[in-house]
């Protein structure tokens, strides 16, 4: 039973990963190709969150009285990655946002061809 | 007690949190702080070097627990000459934007300093962690610095080659955290050398797999092949110094976290061409590019991504001399390109379009400037006197040793092809006539002054190219030797704070 | 058994939001569904045992980000399709 | 024909995923014993936290959480960069949402419930799940309500960027205070305690409430800032 649970998570989110990845890569309005990005990281946190998981286990927190039970627990430090990647993928989505803003500013358009006047 | 690897990351961190406040107090200090810090990081990783040479590698742990379960920080011959070559060059580049917008805007330089020091300060980062999450997050630090100097100016263009560089470095940084995700599901651990010591255990199909998605994620700082396309746009419309800054620092930083990954943390056969065939494409397409182009940042910036090629083809050959003269290049690289970027920053400085042929004629009206553009054009391309010539020499002496002409070749055919554009620059500056309506800028002090070490440093590295000799050999033996990384790392007696 | 098919039925709902969110053209409703992915991504660590990274996930995948994008949809256009200016389109439709 | 170079490039790369990590349920890592038990032993025996994972992060892997409020404070002064204009009218801003009596009410109302509810998750960040980012960004969707909901609700930029200052200068100051003590940056020098007080940990709880504080001010300076950008 646990092998398709966790077929079912990788699955969910390697899924997430190419379908953010194929809004950010063929997609043509600025704005989706962010919110592309987005989908592409939520789906790596819950790759990360995955991979620490072991079978019935408990979250990483010791209760009272309960010391001992390291044994069960699922594993912290991918917890303690996607904290960190959650925090610093938000700053990356809030700059881009804002040279989105600045874009239009300038060409009243979020069409990435009628933007493009450099040279890729 | 020399100083401590951590210093040269918290004392910029500290700063950076302190200059909001200190603006508050008095304004200049926004700028002479930074400077401050820059220089503070110059000197003491400087010193640390000399200590490194002569008493062997600094490991640092941090939160007080050792190698694989805290972070610890590599201070070795490689990573210390490396440090010292970024710090210098940020100085370097403080000190010729000391005046910038000064007088004018207030809060627009306040930001650009606090940029430029953290610019610097990732870059580290990324140079002397050991922990490959870690290192994730500098490259974050150095990637949202650069995105916001790319957008400094509120021009049409840099908010575009910002988000053209924002979008691929967080499709990188996607590809990285994959890679992290795959290394601590097989391996549980994120300490270089604890990876380094196990990465055999792994099976290739995912060391493969992994190693792609780690070269997807660093390549674009290092501006390989088909992650460059950013660079060009980003160098254009960055503020000059800032241009002299990415080819300086950032790409230094990516360059090295590429081979510390491929010579250090996998052991995959067959990476070594992999990295040849890259730099060759990298650089043909590169130089070939950089023929056609009529902006003279441009021009540079595409000449940047050759170099950079070059380096890879040069650590391709996957020798101890191919290594030496890849980080040799990447000396020479790192301080002509600068000089290259500031002096043609100021022949432009009152262009629009900054367009090759405004250049025509100012070799009278700005002669300083001229001079010293035409010593960098002549060291890259490597006339003999200078210090381009060195580098590339042990480029062919290596890749000679090998006995691939093949690569000798082509890279021959390169050096005809970057002659013909930079003496085309030269040429116009010396021998053709002014148009009417270009106003030569006079350099300022500052400006000069920055300008006139660099040229000092090719000249002296010209003449008596075996001042940096010794560095380059410990670093390159440093960066060959993997097992004596893991046990450097996993044997924290030399801690210099204790 | 129970855990499995919660976990099963949320994971098709998010994988459903994400291809909602990447073909609906109207990009109001493509950011709400990218909200509505954190929300189940939330609920999914708390499932894993991952309490921390859900209450992050929370408070900045669906509360912050979505704002964020809103506020960006409201000083720019609202529709994927949209190549005028947004002044244009609010005559078109008065 | 861009498209089916994209699906192509995305089955080769889904393959190659799935090849990596769907092996994992049934081989199992190749090393069995990561840092992780490690961890999960030394929270408890020597630094008397119950939550592991901000041991981990203010403490095992202390130096990653500096850098990542480092990047915060770097995307919260880009956006002012980039968002820059000269003019910059301060305190007026385009209403979102034009909000009726019940939801100002209501916010009046749930304000300093969230506030709350944030402090108390980022004090008990050692006990309990939760901690400084958390607890920050529930305080900053609070501020984000009442942004929300009323036009004339304002925050002053200069007491965020002192506290944002001063949470930072703090931070990198304890890290210092560790070498000073004759540790490593960031060491915890303080004593422990015993576990499960509110004062355990040495200088987790403090390190973590500084987080939250810093993480708070940036996030709810970000916000401001978008929501001050004026259509034009």
């Amino acid at each position: 039973m646990f092998e398709i649970l966790r077929y079912g998570i990788y699955g969910g989110s390697i899924s997430l990963i190419l379908i953010g990845l194929y809004a950010a890569l063929t997609k043509r309005s600025l704005i989706k190709i962010i919110i592309g990005l987005s989908i592409v990281n939520g789906g790596i946190h819950l790759l990360l969150i995955t991979i620490g998981y072991v079978k019935n286990g408990t979250a990483p927190i010791f209760s009272p009285g309960f010391e001992n039970a390291a044994e069960r627990m699922v594993d912290p430090v991918p917890q303690a990655l996607v904290l960190t990647a959650i925090v610093i993928g938000f700053a990356v989505t809030a700059v881009a946002l804002s040279l989105i803003i600045r874009l239009y500013r300038h060409h009243h358009t979020l069409e990435i061809d009628e933007i493009k006047n450099l040279k890729w | 007690m020399v100083g401590s690897p951590v210093l040269l990351i918290a004392i910029p961190l500290l700063a950076a949190f302190m200059i909001p406040l200190l603006g508050m107090i008095w304004k200049e200090l926004v700028r002479i702080v930074p400077g401050l810090v820059l220089a503070y990081m110059m000197i003491s990783s400087a010193s640390m070097l000399m200590y490194v040479t002569n008493n062997g590698t600094i490991i640092e742990t941090l939160s007080g627990w050792e190698a694989p379960w805290g972070i610890n920080l590599v201070f070795s011959p490689l990573t210390a000459f490396l440090t010292t070559l970024m710090t210098f060059m940020g100085f370097i580049v403080w000190l010729y934007s000391y005046r910038f917008k000064r007088n004018v805007d207030f809060e627009p330089a306040k930001k650009y300093f606090i940029f430029l020091m953290m610019l610097v300060a990732g870059a580290v980062g990324i140079v002397i962690t050991g922990d490959i999450f870690n290192q994730f997050v500098f490259i974050e630090i150095t990637g949202i610095s650069a995105y916001a100097l790319t957008a400094f100016y509120t021009g049409r263009n840099s908010a575009e080659a910002s988000f053209k560089y924002l979008l691929m470095g967080s499709l990188s940084a996607s590809s990285l955290l994959i890679a992290i995700a795959i290394i601590y599901s097989q391996l549980g651990t994120l300490n270089m050398a604890d990876i380094a010591d196990k990465i055999h255990l792994m099976p290739a199909g995912y060391k493969v797999t992994a190693l792609i998605f780690f070269m997807m994620g660093i390549g674009i700082e290092a501006e390989i092949f088909p992650l460059n396309g950013w660079a060009p746009d980003a160098y254009t419309e960055a503020p000059g110094p800032i241009g002299a800054a990415f080819a300086g620092i950032v790409v230094k930083a990516g360059v090295y976290a590429m081979v510390r990954m491929v010579f250090t943390l996998f052991d995959v056969s067959g990476t070594m061409e992999v990295l040849l065939i890259i730099g060759l494409i990298t650089l043909i397409i590169a130089e070939t590019a950089a023929v056609r182009q009529d902006k003279l940042k441009r021009m540079l910036a595409y000449s940047s991504i050759g170099q950079m090629g070059l380096v890879f083809v040069a650590f391709g050959i996957g020798t101890l001399e191919g290594v030496y003269a890849a980080l040799f290049l990447m000396l020479n690289h790192a301080i002509i390109k600068p000089l290259l970027f500031l002096s043609g920053s100021q022949l432009v400085f009152n262009s629009k379009e900054k367009l090759i042929k405004e250049v025509n004629g100012l070799g009278k009206y700005m002669p300083y400037t001229s001079i010293l553009f035409a010593l960098g054009a002549f060291a890259i391309v490597g006339l003999p006197p200078f210090a381009g010539f060195w580098s590339k020499l042990s480029v062919l002496t290596a890749a000679a040793n090998e006995g691939m002409l093949l690569i000798i070749a082509l890279i021959l055919i390169v050096s005809v092809i970057e002659i013909v554009y930079y003496f085309r620059v030269v040429n116009r500056i010396y021998f053709f006539e002014k148009a009417e309506d270009v106003i030569p800028q006079k350099p300022r002090i500052n400006a000069v002054i920055a300008m006139s070490i660099l040229g000092a440093i090719i000249l002296l590295i010209g003449f008596n190219p075996d001042v940096v000799s010794t560095y380059l050999h410990n670093a390159s033996a440093d960066l060959m030797d993997t097992q004596q990384y893991i046990k450097n790392v996993f044997s924290v007696g030399q801690s210099l704070t204790k | 058994m129970m855990f499995i098919i919660l976990v099963f039925f949320l994971i098709i709902l998010m994988v459903g939001a994400a291809i909602y969110a990447i073909v609906q053209k109207d990009l109001l409703y493509a950011v709400i569904a990218t909200g509505v992915i954190s929300l189940i991504l939330s609920a999914l660590f708390l499932l894993l045992q991952a309490p921390d990274v859900a209450l992050t996930e929370a408070a900045i995948g669906v509360a912050l980000t979505t704002i964020i994008f809103i506020i960006t949809i409201r000083n720019t256009v609202r529709h994927e399709d949209d190549f005028k200016d947004r002044d244009d389109l609010k005559s078109a439709v008065k | 024909m861009k498209k089916l170079v994209v699906i192509l490039l995305l089955a080769v790369t889904g393959y190659y995923l799935g090849d990596s990590f769907m092996d994992l349920g049934k081989n199992g890592p190749v090393v069995e014993t990561g840092v992780k038990d490690f961890y999960l032993e030394k929270t408890v025996s020597e630094l008397k936290v119950a939550n592991t994972i901000t041991s981990i992060i203010v403490n095992f892997r202390g130096f990653d959480t500096l850098g990542e409020v480092t990047v915060l404070f770097l995307a919260a002064t880009a956006l002012g960069g980039i968002l820059y204009k000269k003019r910059h009218h301060v305190g007026e801003r385009s209403v979102l949402f034009p909000s009726s009596p019940i939801v100002r009410a209501g916010s009046k109302l749930l304000f300093p419930a969230i506030v709350l509810l944030g402090v108390y998750v980022f004090v008990h960040g050692h006990l309990s799940p939760g901690g400084g980012f958390q607890g920050g960004t529930i305080v900053a969707t609070g501020f984000l309500l009442m942004l929300l909901a009323y036009d004339n609700f304002s925050v002053s930029h200069n007491v965020l960027s002192f506290i944002e200052s001063f949470a930072g200068i703090f931070f990198v100051l304890f890290g210092f205070a560790g070498m000073w003590m004759g540790g490593t940056f960031l060491e915890n020098f303080l004593p422990v305690g015993t576990m499960n007080d509110l004062f355990s940990g040495g200088i987790i709880p403090i390190v973590y409430i500084l987080v939250g504080f810093k993480v708070a001010a940036e996030l709810t300076g970000l916000i401001y800032t978008v929501l001050n950008e004026k259509e034009t």
